[in-house]
């Protein structure tokens, strides 16, 4: 091992610290941009190290060096100018055809890998020892998977794919038949058979694998399902790694591949529901925003937008509540120019950010502070709650079910989920639509709260105006 | 089993545990980013992708290998631009007591 | 730079990251446990020591590693079992609505 | 690489995966002592593969076997007897004992094989490589410094030494003299140069430097010290671990050296000390229960017995505030038996644990679990602080630094340190015996608090007077 292969290895294992200590600090809102900055760094570390190594080989011809110019060249002009350009709430999807693109990558180098030995030991039997066989498959598979499931999630969030569970023919049948397929053929091979045309079929059948496994699933859970298949790929990567025998693959991969298990599992709880449930699909997907009469037992008082903008501007306290229907009526812009209006009137006014409101976690977070909105009026739920008993109007823009008390009972959909403690403010002011269900699917006791007058209004038309009627006063 | 592979499997060990201990109690509002950071960091298939070109001669293994340096470049590109808008988010105003507060949650 | 030693230095590196992750946010009344609870860990000196001592053959080396097996099993032996006794102080009561409460600001 | 060697080495990969894993769960009260168990396995695993190798291998003589065999019953003997028998407040030196002997072991491993080497080598220069000679010295180095550190620190702790700060004749310039005289000894060494001799040098060197590094620091920082000495042995096993080219010796240690060092920071923290300034001695130490007048402005208002009881017991909510005092009295028990009672009567108690009451991190919880007080009943200050309103008594045992409110002003030298709210209670009564101060050294503003009403006592005995005049209501 000469001095440049130490030097590379170095490069490679200080651009693997980076990632650990990268992400390390993305854990708290403090750091963690500084913390992805010094992921990119190392992650500049590791290619230029490759970049060197190869080069000082000279075992790269020309058309070598055109491909991976070429390539980097295609490839990073796709990724600034889709990031660069992508709407926030948009984000998501992106990230999920990122993770595609990067499972598809570990998949193609095993299969390059595969055919080379294969032709090169003339198929011999035995000539490619398990060590090599195992990670080939593994990679090949959850590579495969990975590549064409995370393009359906993305699909779906984007809406080129219907968002709602769509049922594949034959169903669980069809997942089963695809997994045995890939279990025999994987045996096949690692009993020492050499063959290309069986490894075609592993990728086939986890190609289509990809594609059944996310159908079936709602909209509204891509958001887990997106994190686990950025786990898959980290997995898939680490093999890589063990084919080529390469370890910074290996680290990087496997600190993706765990750190992204435990994020699934965090993400899946912030939404009260399991990993399992979800794959499966449970009540995922139900966007139903069914119109229904008020709930049984218990009359809704409508509001005018007046006698609202005057509850609203001669309060001392207003605590805003963003949800789903925010987002849907992209009125960020509106809340926050209501927000300053009041601020400028003395009114203090901050915001109360469900870690699920809307569809994504931070979906809120991100939404407002496209609207600029100032990070500390921002609260998470655990820190505003107690704060609803001094306020003297909390103001429900869009937001169903992550303030229905009923989540405090046992027995319903919402059951057990943490909600904002609305209710305990002096007043309230919902703004939404109609009478219509949130993502659970279940009526809201907090509309027909004495406390709680409705203002039926789209967000973004209803803010609007109170924005006007508060000008007026 | 080779003490090259013991020695990759001791490295593929810890670095899962370093995966599981890193991740400690997120504030939702990072899951999103979190998540975006370490679908950036896989995007490292690049030093794989590379590799395997430099030694690609057949067509096969040229289209394979510029196919694969192309989908890591963009993973790794677009991941951390795209990551760094989304904390570009949680920039706050100058003198923010609250803020402090918030990140003591965080 | 042999390449067992690069390899060792990985694996040195990684463990060191491991151990900064592994810390998160602990309630002060596990500092002290943690400490033990570290403290016993680097007892696996022992398993050195008895390999020193599986090839000791001069005198000098016979008593050295005999001290030293000694001193690391007590720090593995005594390590672990007064951790544990501290640990035990955490038992709580049968039906404890308010401890699951404690916990969750572990 | 034969495959016993295969299945032992695993068997360490497995022990480094308990170790990591163990140390997670012991991050949170709920899953610690599992954790625990968790580590304690795979050192077995650990220490069992070893033994089956050298078994396997029978490169270990009849003597050699004798010698490990003897020196794991005198050690585990001792150690189990220990930790058996000790105090639970004796704990800290007990782990710093603990830790003295395990910097020392991975230093004479260090040792034994350099000897051996030279010896073989018959002294010819550059006949021990860098990459044996760097690791050997800081290993010796490391180890011997926690070794006699440790011991020092340890007998602080039990009073064997005083626990005041010790100035050393000639203070900082015998410890710059001696990092000089290891700096020199490890250059030359590394040079090439294989000398028995001054291995022996670098020996005394770190031993003695051990010693000068502890003695000024104050008995109250020990437990940061202890820690700190903690991280050291683990950094020392690591560098064994290169010395000897042992995988498992290098990720434990590691593991130790890193983990520790976090967590000295967070002790420190704990009581707004940084690490540097305890290492150089700060108001450390402090012990200062001087007797000292009423602070000025403020006139001390002192409580019978009697009444104290009747508040206590009419009260509805009393939170119980523990502190160094307590410790010192012993009352722990009293305390129990007094809180028993009120809840008896209906009266419901609960006990605010400061993080730094006491001497040790966790003191308080020690020392009320060791009475059996339920853990539900014990609360993390930040849990407990907004209860304080509402509740009727406060009741102060030997606490004083952790509830002074000079704490919340700047420029004091508690200034910063989180405290208690228990100004914020109703009515307060504190036990102490005098108006001495704390830690802090300064007065406290709480017992000046109209609503404040002094207990002289010793705690213990005050506790029992109190206990019967409840009763004898
Ligand atoms: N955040 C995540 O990661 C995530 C992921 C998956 C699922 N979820 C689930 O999504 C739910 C989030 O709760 P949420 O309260 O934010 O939303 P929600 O419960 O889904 O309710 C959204 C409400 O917004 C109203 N709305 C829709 N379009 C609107 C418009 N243009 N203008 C005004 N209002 C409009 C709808 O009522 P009208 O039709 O009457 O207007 C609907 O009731 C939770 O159940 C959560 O578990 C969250
Ligand atoms: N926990 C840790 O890890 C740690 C480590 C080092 C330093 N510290 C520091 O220690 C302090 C801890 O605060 P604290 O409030 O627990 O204790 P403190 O501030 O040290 O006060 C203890 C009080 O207990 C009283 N006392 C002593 N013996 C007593 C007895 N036999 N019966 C009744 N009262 C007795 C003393 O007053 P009288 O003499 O009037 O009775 C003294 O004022 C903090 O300043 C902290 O920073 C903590």
């Amino acid at each position: 091992m000469d001095s440049l292969d130490i030097v590379v290895r170095l490069a490679w294992l200080v651009g693997a610290a980076g990632f650990v200590i990268g992400l390390m600090r993305m854990n708290s809102p403090a750091t963690a941009r500084n913390g992805n900055l010094l992921s990119a760094a190392g992650m500049a570390i590791a290619i230029g190290g490759t970049a060197v190594l190869l080069a000082a080989r000279g075992d790269a011809g020309v058309t070598a060096w055109i491909i991976i110019l070429a390539g980097i060249a295609l490839g990073g002009g796709l990724g600034l100018y889709t990031a660069r350009t992508v709407k926030m709430t948009a984000m998501p999807q992106l990230v999920s055809l990122f993770n595609a693109v990067g499972g598809g990558a570990a998949a193609l180098i095993a299969i390059d890998d595969y055919i080379r030995l294969a032709s090169a030991q003339t198929l011999l039997p035995n000539s490619i020892p398990l060590e090599v066989s195992v990670p080939t498959v593994l990679d090949i598979v959850i590579g495969g998977i990975t590549f064409t499931g995370s393009l359906i999630a993305s699909g779906k969030l984007m809406g080129v794919i219907p968002g709602k569970p769509i049922k594949v023919p034959g169903g669980q049948l069809v997942t089963v038949a695809l997994a045995a397929v890939v279990a025999v053929a994987a045996i096949y091979l690692w009993l020492g058979n050499v063959s290309v045309p069986i490894l075609f079929v592993i990728i086939a059948a986890s190609l289509t694998f990809g594609v059944t496994m996310v159908l079936p699933i709602g909209g509204a859970d891509m958001p887990v399902v997106i994190s686990l298949l950025n786990s898959f790929t980290g997995t898939a990567v680490a093999m890589a790694g063990f084919v080529l025998g390469n370890d910074v693959l290996i680290i990087a991969g496997a600190l993706v591949g765990a750190s992204g298990a435990i994020l699934t599992k965090l993400m899946a709880d912030a939404m009260n529901r399991s990993v399992i449930n979800i794959m499966i699909g449970g009540f995922g997907g139900g966007e139903g925003t069914v119109a229904a009469g008020g709930p049984e037992g218990g009359s809704v008082r409508s509001l005018g937008v007046d006698d609202a903008a005057i509850q609203l501007a001669y309060a001392q306290n207003v605590i805003i509540v963003p949800g789903y229907g925010l987002a849907v009526a992209q009125a960020q812009h509106a809340v926050r120019e209501l927000a300053d209006l009041l601020e400028q009137r003395g009114v203090n006014v901050s915001y109360a950010i469900h870690p699920v409101a809307g569809r994504m976690p931070g979906h809120m977070n991100v939404l407002l502070a496209e609207a600029n909105v100032p990070y500390p009026q921002l609260r998470e739920m655990d820190d505003i709650n107690p704060e609803f008993e001094r306020a003297d109007v909390a103001l429900v823009v869009g937001a169903n079910d992550v303030t229905n008390p009923a989540a405090r009972r046992a027995g319903t959909p919402v059951s057990g989920m943490p909600i904002l403690d609305v209710d305990h403010a002096r007043s309230i002011i919902v703004i939404k639509r109609s009478m219509g269900r949130g993502y659970a699917g279940i009526d809201n006791e907090l509309y027909v709260n004495p406390k709680t007058g409705m203002l039926f209004a789209d967000a973004k038309q209803g803010l609007a105006d109170l924005v006007a009627a508060v000008k007026a006063l | 089993m080779s003490e090259a592979l013991l020695a990759a499997l001791t490295v593929f060990v810890l670095a899962i545990l370093c995966g599981f201990a890193v991740i400690s109690k997120v504030p939702a509002t990072l899951h999103t980013p979190l998540m975006s950071g370490a679908n950036s960091i896989h995007g490292i298939v690049l030093v794989g992708s590379m590799v395997i070109a430099a030694s690609a001669h057949d067509p096969l293994s040229q289209i394979l290998s510029f196919v694969a340096v192309a989908f890591a470049t963009m993973n790794v590109v677009g991941g951390y631009v795209v990551t760094d808008r989304m904390l570009q988010m949680f920039r706050r105003k100058p003198a923010a007591a609250p803020a402090e507060k918030a990140e003591g949650k965080g």
